[in-house]
């Protein structure tokens, strides 16, 4: 087979491209630390959440010196706990799953996003330095309501935080 | 079509495809540029982040 | 025609992204330039695209292109 | 040398069949989508925001289902029958399988349409990728699993030409377009599996009320297996397309005929092993699994990669036959008056664009930038949307009067046609591709959220929706000049002065490939087991976690069981006869 040795030289170029593009993708997940949704979690029954012990009562919850717990249940067409308030300077985990649909959880703007599957229980570890409003959308189509399905995490100033017993 | 425009017949050997060259040359200059730009200023630089927990 | 009609209204096309994203681009440097500049930038390279097509016409003028 | 109707009659008025559906869908798929570009940008409003989910439904599947693949079976057979200078084995087998893929339309349309009636108790607002839970009435599984077979019997339709071609032919070499096109149907055969497991085991028995639950991560990793060569399958008749037609548009002949082969060989070992890129931000799939579909996606640019070398070259051998000089003044020197070439190179140069997003979604952690965020449609509006779409068209200001011996009714319109695409295109392209960094999602109806407010980066969202709405006019404007010019031409006078339906030669032929590549039995072997390597763990893993019809859960809307039917019927006629 004759290829042209211009061409060649492009084979080269590409391969560089791809390996590239691997290694910048590697760096961020073993350099930088950005982790993916992964299947560290069992499955849960999307019918029996009012049974189970996470998500009978979405919450926030403090679990270290600065480290929280927010377990989030997605549905049709809402989000609870809507606010979700966390401080300022803290390591703060998500726990997400839904009641009926596919939705998904993404805070506007950030790089926190993720599918919330029925059946499944979608974890991310997301760390807030600083105070500030975002918005939450399912940017997953969940039904006919599906533009309406919004919340908001607010990130309070660390000394202004204070978490309420049974928020949700 | 050819037969009616062309002022001149290239077979394989007397053609080098260098305008080709020229041109994928500037598309991957601009795929490195915009790959750089797009993961280390739009997506590192977009915090917060999902994070491992160390 | 210093080339045919087609080419230049292809290449009237192709200024579109340019024009577009120049506003984009000028923004990352701390240029900030209102919709207005755009619109008469890119009338602006419209225009000196058909004159730079159209007025100073070549030795040989070529039928096809 | 004769256009394709003198020596295929029959043929051609199939092809002309299949391309009239085609662009019937088109036209339903254009005016839907106009109705949403105005809508969710909050301009022109003739729906309710909770209908804009059956608008988008039946845009996606009008245009990248019916209007896609309704091409490529015209497109293939005329490539098919062409380069094997042979007709098809039985005229009636052809007609029938054009006529399930008809029927499975129309089963399709009628529950998606049905959904803007309020008093017929059907509807399938599942959009393109119909998720589960998310349920749509039984007609429409039933209708996608018709068209799929229909196209399965096109492909063997395709076979048999070939096998029979080589009986005759023993020891020639597959002629490029035909093993272009077999390839291709390989590929889609392995790829369809995932949908007829997806459909027939579990959604369609659902749907009618015999299982009670699916899984939903099965059901939609199943869908991904298949949608992302679907992908392929609606790009590969446009890379057909550049291979054969653009470089004798150009004026040229094809650079390469063994890159070419090496190009589609490598479409299909690795077009089906790399869906869960789809899935990178799914719960219950390891990350482990996800960075090897990523890999895997990586090695698939090399393909698309090297079809943009291959093509310009034979471009620019068009230029320089043509008198073109120097490295980029050569460009000025290609036949920018023809419709079918100006429109296929606009398609290309948007490919190019489109690979960078399509870069940038295939990084796995960069993903969590722009998953599900308007980036995503800015991506495969260039992609299937103009790559496939504009080059379809294009290819259409050539075959069309190839297939019906008539002239085309306005080239100066076809050309003005194509460039309006690509300013449209470029219009609501980029601005999806800048909101969607701003976090602005897909598949919403409003603009805007009641809590929060977008803010740009750069101008103002507002502006990004006007030049949304732009370019969505833009290109409706555009589709509605290509299916007039179709009409038209359709109408038009026969004549006698077509272009001859001839492909020219590769400078570099078939005689320079490795005789390996066209043995389609080993390539077949080795994707199946990339197949099987890349899907067989996270699937056993999916089905192992939750199970077969998952950890339970309720379907939405929930469909009315046999026996509730029943009760139904026996209530409606009692009432009947008081």
């Amino acid at each position: 087979m004759n290829i042209h040795t211009y061409e060649k030289l492009w084979l080269v170029g590409a391969m560089l491209l791809i390996v590239g593009f691997i290694a910048t993708v590697t760096y961020g997940a073993v350099g930088v630390g950005v982790t993916m949704i992964d299947d560290s979690e069992e499955t849960i029954d999307p019918t029996q959440l009012d049974e189970d012990e996470r998500f009978s009562e979405p919450r926030v919850e403090q679990v270290g010196e600065n480290e929280y717990d927010v377990y989030v249940v997605a549905r049709q067409f809402m989000f609870q706990p809507d606010p979700i308030e966390v401080p300022a300077g803290s390591d703060v985990t998500f726990y997400v799953t839904s009641a009926d649909v596919i939705h998904s959880f993404s805070v506007a703007g950030t790089n926190v996003n993720t599918m919330v599957i029925p059946g499944e229980v979608s974890t991310m570890t997301v760390e807030f330095d600083e105070p500030g409003e975002y918005g939450i959308v399912c940017n997953e189509y969940c039904g006919s309501g599906h533009h309406a399905m919004e919340a908001m995490l607010i990130v309070q100033p660390e000394d202004e935080f204070e978490l309420e017993e049974g928020e949700n | 079509m050819a037969s009616e425009t062309s002022k001149r017949e290239l077979g394989h050997d007397d053609f080098d495809p260098i305008g080709t060259l020229a041109l994928i040359a500037l598309y991957f200059l601009l795929l490195v540029f915009l790959w750089l730009f797009m993961y280390f200023v739009e997506f590192l630089g977009n915090e917060p982040t999902v994070v491992g927990l160390i | 025609m210093r080339i045919s009609r087609g080419a230049l209204l292809v290449l009237i096309a192709m200024s579109v992204p340019i024009v577009i994203e120049l506003r984009t681009v000028a923004s990352f440097v701390g240029i900030e330039v209102p919709l207005s500049v755009t619109l008469a930038l890119s009338l602006l390279v419209v225009v000196a695209l058909v004159f730079w097509a159209t007025l100073p016409p070549k030795q040989e003028p070529e039928s096809t292109g | 040398m004769s256009a394709y109707i003198d020596d295929f009659p029959e043929e051609a008025a199939v092809i002309r069949a299949a391309f009239w559906s085609s662009f019937v869908a088109l036209a339903i798929g254009a005016f839907f989508g106009l109705i949403q570009t105005l809508h969710r940008t909050d301009i022109v409003r003739i729906f309710d925001s909770t209908d804009y989910y059956t608008i988008l439904t039946a845009h996606g599947v009008f245009m990248v289902i019916t209007f896609t693949i309704f091409f490529l079976v015209g497109v293939f057979t005329w490539a098919v029958t062409t380069s094997l200078d042979r007709g098809v084995e039985s005229l009636r087998f052809t007609w029938s399988w054009y006529l399930l893929m008809s029927l499975g339309t129309v089963f399709t349309a009628i529950p998606i349409l049905a959904g803007f009636v309020d008093s017929i108790d059907m509807s399938a607002d599942v959009l393109f990728t119909f998720y589960a839970p998310l349920q749509a009435h039984p007609l429409f599984y039933i209708g996608l699993t018709m068209f799929v077979i229909g196209t399965w019997l096109a492909g063997a339709d395709w076979f048999r030409s070939w096998w029979a071609w080589k009986s005759e032919n023993p020891s020639e070499r597959i002629p490029l377009p035909t093993f272009m096109v077999l390839t291709t149907m390989i590929m889609w055969y392995i790829a369809t599996l995932g949908i007829a497991v997806s459909i027939l085991a579990f959604l369609l028995p659902w749907s009618l009320g015999l299982v009670e639950t699916v899984n939903p991560l099965l059901t939609r990793t199943l869908f991904w297996y298949f949608g992302h060569p679907v992908v392929y399958f609606w790009l590969m008749p446009a890379y057909l397309m550049w291979y054969t037609l653009l470089p004798k548009f150009a004026g040229g002949r094809l650079f390469s005929d063994p890159l070419a082969r090496v190009v589609f060989v490598l479409f299909l070992l690795l077009s089906t092993p790399v869906g869960i890129h789809h899935q990178y931000l799914d719960p219950g799939i390891s990350e482990g699994f996800k960075f090897i579909a990523m890999t895997n996606t990586m090695f698939l640019l090399l393909p698309s990669l090297l079809t943009a070398f291959t093509v310009v070259a034979s471009i620019e051998h068009g230029a320089r036959q043509r008198g073109g000089e120097g490295y980029f003044a050569w460009l000025g020197a290609l036949p920018w008056r023809e419709p079918a070439f100006t429109g296929m190179a606009l398609a290309g140069l948007m490919f190019a664009a489109g690979g960078f997003s399509g870069m940038i979604n295939a990084g796995m952690n960069i993903n969590y930038l722009i998953h599900n965020t308007l980036w995503v449609p800015g991506h495969f509006h260039l992609t299937v949307g103009t790559a496939v779409a504009l080059t379809f068209m294009a290819g259409a200001y050539w075959l069309m009067p190839q297939v019906t011996g008539k002239p085309l009714a306005s080239k100066p319109i076809a050309l003005f046609q194509t460039v309006l695409w690509f300013v449209g295109m470029t219009f609501m392209s980029n601005a999806m591709h800048r909101a969607g960094l701003l976090g602005i999602p897909r598949r919403t109806a409003e603009p805007q959220y009641e809590g929060f407010e977008f803010q740009a980066a750069v101008g103002s969202v507002a502006e990004l929706d006007a030049q949304v709405a732009i370019g969505g006019t833009l290109l409706f404007v555009s589709a509605v000049l290509f299916l007039w010019n179709m009409l038209i031409t359709s109408f038009n006078r026969p004549t006698e002065t077509l272009p001859s339906n001839v492909i020219p030669e590769p400078l570099s032929g078939s005689d320079d490939s490795p005789a390996v590549l066209d043995n389609l039995k080993l390539w077949t072997l080795i994707a199946i087991v990339l197949v099987v390597l890349a899907y067989s763990l996270p699937l056993a893993s999916i089905v192992d976690r939750g199970g077969l019809f998952g950890p339970g859960g309720d379907a939405f809307p929930v469909r009315l069981s046999p026996t509730l039917v029943a009760q139904l019927l026996v209530d409606t006629v009692q009432e009947g006869l008081r």
